[in-house]
């Protein structure tokens, strides 16, 4: 089944805004993340998802449904975390979430049986009765989580999760969003500006940009291996660049970082070693370097895809 | 012995089978919580200070008519004007239920939950507005059931007694109309604000602006004047309507009361389409 | 130096937000770092003079911060809540901020300090309008407008895209270069790695550690160095290299070694040495803690 | 004056639509006073009501109560002071513009207004008695609110209470309390100024003068002072 599917979606706000522009993409299952510039249409095409804005011409299919003509059979399959604080500070967590999954159209029972079950998976427990109030900015990302998939939708949408966290905190929810969309089989688009936590936990990704779709792919394909070697040593990197160039190597120095051209064959990784053995220098590092995400955003010229139609 | 089996349990993420209630049961839902929200059922001590005050304070004063009114053999007071001398405890009650209500969800952002649910936006208006209508009338039509018990209880016969019911019936429906009324503006006045203490005042101020306006015009002007002076303040309007029904009343609208009826209807519906629009620009 | 805490503590009632920090900071990019809660902010808004310490004294380009708007000639400010005057355009914004600083040609400066944040284009727009992202850069050139010697910025990578976020980066950087003192909070190590390695550590209210994170890593001799390892036959490595006592343990998994070494300069001398001499290749060496990210969670782990 | 800052504070009271708020209720004053103008009941009946209770008691310190708190709570609210106080600017130069804003703005709204109540309830005398005591009483009320801006995290409520209670409510009933009352000090002035017989003065001219003054600079001192001391909130989570 496919997850999202737009076809030369469009929005223009009454004001004359283009917010999308002819998007065209088939999302399938998974750790998706949505990328783009601040004001790039994201959050449009979450309201959209949700069927809280109409599209101003193509199709969107969510789930398999259109959420313009069915948005209450939408929403009672698909979750939303959304970005800000949203939660009332005088309840507790147990309270809200149940309250919220009734909302969410469960009788009474199954609500408070699952809110207490989906409390527990994001990691809170006896503090689910306080009052949120008191909670640390952590806790309360796990709650707005856990509003959001206490109905158990095929597809939760977050946006900016780690939003606030402090490091510890930013690890803990990516390994919670990682176990969700592979343990518990919900598929899950994350909106992130934070482009290594992308790499670390998604499996494809979706750029976009002034409205405009940028790139769809998989994330494995774009972090590919370069033909390039990174060697570190803690020192001597010039004597190294020396002796590599003694065997035939032409490498140079970036920082403290020896960049060497990967070659044909994996000989080149005995070349180096024999240089720094040879060179008695104290190897740190060898590896090969990988495209980065950033990369999507470092090249202006971004290619143009109008029309056709790209499977993430 | 038997046997001992040892198992572990499953107790990992379980997927949901079970029934997904619709819209209805929804909108159902948000009127009960808020229901509950309204008299501080399920939150902190401080929460039911408020609400259950003016509940005590309505009854107590109740309490000591019905007293009086079953020692003296006789009602001191008619439900209708006991309704009026609590108005002020209508506005009260929804300056401490509407900002609870409506405010506090703009001000802790919640709305985006909400209409990201099966409950769209003019679903979440009309349940506040039935869960503060309900909550107010329930709060300060209380008195008027203690009342009622002490004077039927004291009944010769089956008739006065239903009789009675058929005053109390009245009371109640005149409570009903002054509550629609005032809890509209209400939640009008709550849905501009995310402070409750900023809603509360703006409550109790158009209470406290609009009456003197009727009193004056009434106290000065003649003829139509006069029996339009009830129309600038929203319980003038509803105690307007008492004349127009019984014919009594502490405001004399001559042969206006449709034009008090058709302003009663839309100071209702405009601030139910009002509140609505407001919401079209909450950010979701 | 540009900036000194000296024996700085901050408490509110029982409760010490920052308890007696020392710091100077020279010209260049500093990140503060730190867990949430850790006193990051308290510190910022004392330096920014806009809480006094309960103890202890600062100085930001020699001048006391407490107390004296005269500070404010040499120091710029961009706290972490969002809010600017949205009833003003991006330019009034700036502007203003450089007729309250009664600079010269007000106009003029408000212009490169737009121009600095490229927010140049929607100047005409009201604040209200802009995105996160527009917001935190308008307020950026507002508190750039006077060119101050000190800058203090609390998140400063809150709402941006990647773009931006990159922008930003060379910003700071920029300006780190040009001698000025830039202090800045982040929760996102990668990038504080980016814009500089240098870092103060706050956790709890101590000053956890401060200077380049790769040597603060070196300092950590009770720590061992954990290298990924890969290589063309990982099961012999291993054997090999659990027999080399600068090794204290080695683990084999499904995509190579993770071996920890005692000593971090014998290791990595001894390690090429023997891949050779068993007529192996090494695919891979990757050390796995010296990330700013690992530095970190062992200083906030250490407590 | 420093012109930047009462701009950008102008911009705030005056920028949103809200501000059209702040003429309902002088509006409606004067409506009700030309209403009761035009009937045949004399005006020492309803003087008491409009002019007094109405118009001094609540019109003109709840309008001087939205733009005070405006002109400087609102800012400090919403963190946007911290843009104003992060310059080289000494704290009593920005009290002076937010003060002098807040006075020229309240006067705007309130003093046309007791001018036109006085002229449709008696004539010319009173209107130019209730237009000064008027003025005198947004002065002294505008510092008030100004430095409650400052002191208190809650304005809003310090000052409704204050208004409601202290000047609505206890000047009529406990006598000592007009001694301190700007309501009082307002209508001594406006009916030294008019002579009218619609106002009866309780607290005499000279010891209103001397008070208001008193009040007016001791409230600016305390407000440039805390102002001087003004702390941003420190760790958020």
């Amino acid at each position: 089944m496919t997850l999202i599917e737009t076809t030369a979606l469009t929005k223009r706000y009454p004001a004359g805004v283009v917010a999308l522009s002819d998007l065209t993409l088939a999302v399938q299952p998974g750790i998706v993340a949505l990328v783009g510039a601040n004001g790039a249409g994201k959050s449009t095409f979450i309201k959209i998802i949700l069927g809280l804005l109409p599209a101003t011409s193509g199709t969107v299919r969510v789930l398999g449904l259109d959420p313009a003509a069915e948005p209450d059979r939408v929403r009672s399959r698909v979750g939303y975390m959304p970005e800000h604080d949203c939660l009332p500070p005088e309840q507790s967590a147990a309270e809200l979430v149940t309250h919220l999954a009734r909302i969410s159209g469960l009788p009474r029972t199954a609500a408070r049986e699952r809110a207490s079950e989906t409390l527990r998976h994001v990691g809170l427990y006896e503090e689910r009765y306080r009052q949120i109030g008191g909670y640390s900015t952590g806790m309360k990302q796990r709650v707005k989580l856990a509003q959001a998939m206490v109905h158990d939708p095929d597809l939760l949408l977050l946006d900016e999760p780690t939003n606030g966290l402090d490091p510890a905190g930013r690890d803990a929810m990516l390994d919670l969003i990682h176990r969700i969309g592979t343990e518990f089989g919900i598929s899950i688009v994350v909106c992130s500006h934070l482009l290594g936590e992308i790499e670390r936990i998604c499996t494809s990704l979706i750029a976009i940009d002034g409205g405009k779709l940028l790139r769809a792919d998989t994330v494995a394909a774009m972090t590919t291996d370069r033909d390039v070697l990174l060697v570190e040593v803690d020192e001597g990197a010039d004597t190294l660049v020396a002796a590599l160039a003694e065997r035939g190597v032409a490498a140079r120095r970036d920082g403290h970082t020896v960049l060497v051209p990967a070659g044909a064959d994996e000989s080149t990784y005995d070349v180096i070693l024999d240089a720094v053995v040879a060179a008695g220098l104290p190897l740190h590092r060898l590896d090969r370097q990988r495209r980065r995400l950033s990369e999507l955003f470092t090249n202006n010229q971004a290619p143009e895809i109008k029309g056709s139609v790209l499977h993430v | 012995m038997s046997e001992q089996t040892s198992v572990i349990h499953d107790i990992g993420y379980q997927r949901y089978s079970g029934p997904r209630l619709g819209r209805g049961y929804a909108v159902r839902s948000l009127y009960e919580h808020s229901l509950r929200t309204a008299f501080g059922v399920g939150r902190g001590m401080k929460s039911k200070i408020f609400p259950w005050g003016v509940v005590g304070v309505a009854s107590l004063i109740t309490v000591i008519i019905a007293a009086v009114s079953s020692t003296a053999g006789q009602r001191v007071i008619s439900y209708v004007n006991l309704v009026d001398q609590m108005s002020v405890l209508i506005i009260i009650f929804l300056a401490v239920a509407a900002p609870e209500l409506i405010s506090r969800d703009l001000r802790a952002k919640v709305l985006p939950l909400y209409f990201a649910r099966p409950v769209g936006r003019f679903d979440y208006v009309g349940a506040k507005f039935a869960a503060l209508v309900a909550s107010t009338w329930m709060a300060v039509g209380l008195p008027l059931v203690i009342v009622f018990a002490a004077v039927a209880f004291d009944a010769d016969t089956v008739g006065d007694a239903w009789k009675e019911f058929t005053l109390l019936l009245g009371g109640l429906a005149y409570v009903l109309v002054l509550v629609l009324i005032n809890a509209a503006v209400a939640m009008l006045v709550a849905a501009c604000t995310g402070r409750r203490a900023f809603a509360a005042g703006g409550i109790v101020g158009v209470y406290l602006v609009t009456l003197p306006v009727s009193v004056v015009l009434s106290e000065i002007g003649t003829g139509a004047a006069q029996n339009l002076s009830g129309l600038p303040s929203p319980t003038m309007t509803g105690a307007g309507l008492r004349y127009w029904v019984t014919g009594d009343g502490p405001i004399d609208i001559g042969g206006f009361g449709w034009l008090y009826l058709l302003v009663s209807l839309v100071l209702v519906a405009g601030s139910i389409a009002v509140t609505h629009a407001r919401y079209r620009r909450v950010d979701s | 130096m540009s900036v000194d805490v000296s024996g700085v503590t901050r408490w509110y009632g029982n409760v010490v937000a920052v308890n007696d920090v020392t710091m100077t900071l020279p010209p260049g990019v500093t990140g503060l770092l730190g867990p949430n809660g850790a006193g990051k902010t308290t510190l910022l808004h004392m330096i920014a003079g806009f809480l006094p310490p309960s103890r202890g004294t600062i100085t930001a380009a020699g001048q006391r911060t407490w107390r004296n708007p005269d500070l404010y000639k040499v120091l710029g400010l961009v706290t972490e809540k969002e809010a600017v005057h949205g009833f003003l355009t991006g330019e009034q914004f700036v502007v203003a901020s450089a007729r309250l600083h009664r600079l010269p040609e007000p106009e003029r400066a408000a212009a490169r300090a737009l121009d600095l944040v490229e927010l140049a284009d929607p100047r005409k727009r009201k604040l209200s309008t802009y995105s996160k992202g527009m917001r935190q850069r308008a307020r950026l050139a507002a508190a750039l407008v006077h060119d101050p010697q000190v800058l203090l910025l609390d998140e400063p990578f809150n709402g941006l895209d990647p773009r931006q976020r990159m922008q930003m980066m060379t910003l700071l950087h920029d300006l780190g270069n040009r001698g000025r003192t830039v202090l800045f909070s982040s929760h996102i190590l990668e990038e504080v790695e980016q814009v500089s390695g240098t870092v103060q550590v706050m956790v709890a209210g101590r000053l956890a550690a401060s200077g380049d994170y790769r040597t603060i890593r070196r300092l950590m001799t009770n720590r061992p160095h954990v290298f990924a390892i890969d290589s063309s036959d990982n099961r012999r490595l291993a054997a090999v290299l659990i027999g080399d006592p600068s090794v204290r343990g080695v683990s084999l998994g499904e995509d190579g070694l993770e071996v920890s070494a005692s000593d971090f300069g014998t290791f990595t001398r001894v390690l090429p040495g023997i891949v050779r001499r068993e007529g192996l290749r090494l695919r891979r060496l990757r050390p796995a803690d010296e990330s700013l990210e690992s530095v970190f969670s062992y200083l906030v782990g250490a407590k | 004056m420093n012109a930047t800052i009462a701009m950008i504070t102008l911009r705030g009271l005056f920028g949103r639509r809200r501000f059209l708020l702040l003429f309902v209720l002088p509006v409606l004053l004067v409506a009700l006073t030309a209403f009761a103008a035009s009937s045949d009941v004399p005006a020492i009946e309803w003087s008491g009501t409009l002019l007094d209770a109405l118009g001094l008691g609540a019109v003109v310190p709840l309008m001087a109560l939205l733009v005070g708190i405006g002109v400087l709570g609102n800012e400090i609210d919403d963190g946007t002071i911290a843009h104003i106080l992060a310059k080289p600017l000494a704290r009593g130069e920005i009290i002076q513009a937010k003060l002098l804003v807040a006075v020229g703005a309240s006067a705007l709204v309130v003093v046309p207004a007791m001018f036109l109540v006085g002229e449709l309830a008696e004539g010319p005398s009173l209107a130019f008695g209730l237009a000064v005591g008027s003025l005198l009483a947004v002065i002294v009320y505008s510092a008030i609110f100004v430095a409650i801006s400052i002191v208190s995290s809650r304005p809003m409520i310090i000052a409704l209470g204050y208004v409601v209670l202290w000047e609505g409510f206890l000047g009529n009933f406990v006598g000592g309390t007009r001694m301190l009352s700007v309501r009082h000090y307002a209508l001594s002035l406006a009916d030294s100024v008019s002579g009218s017989d619609l106002l009866t003065k309780q607290v005499s001219l000279p010891v209103s003068l001397v008070l208001a003054g008193v009040i007016t600079v001791g409230a600016t001192l305390l407000a440039v002072d805390r102002l001087r001391s003004y702390q941003l909130a420190g760790e958020t989570g």
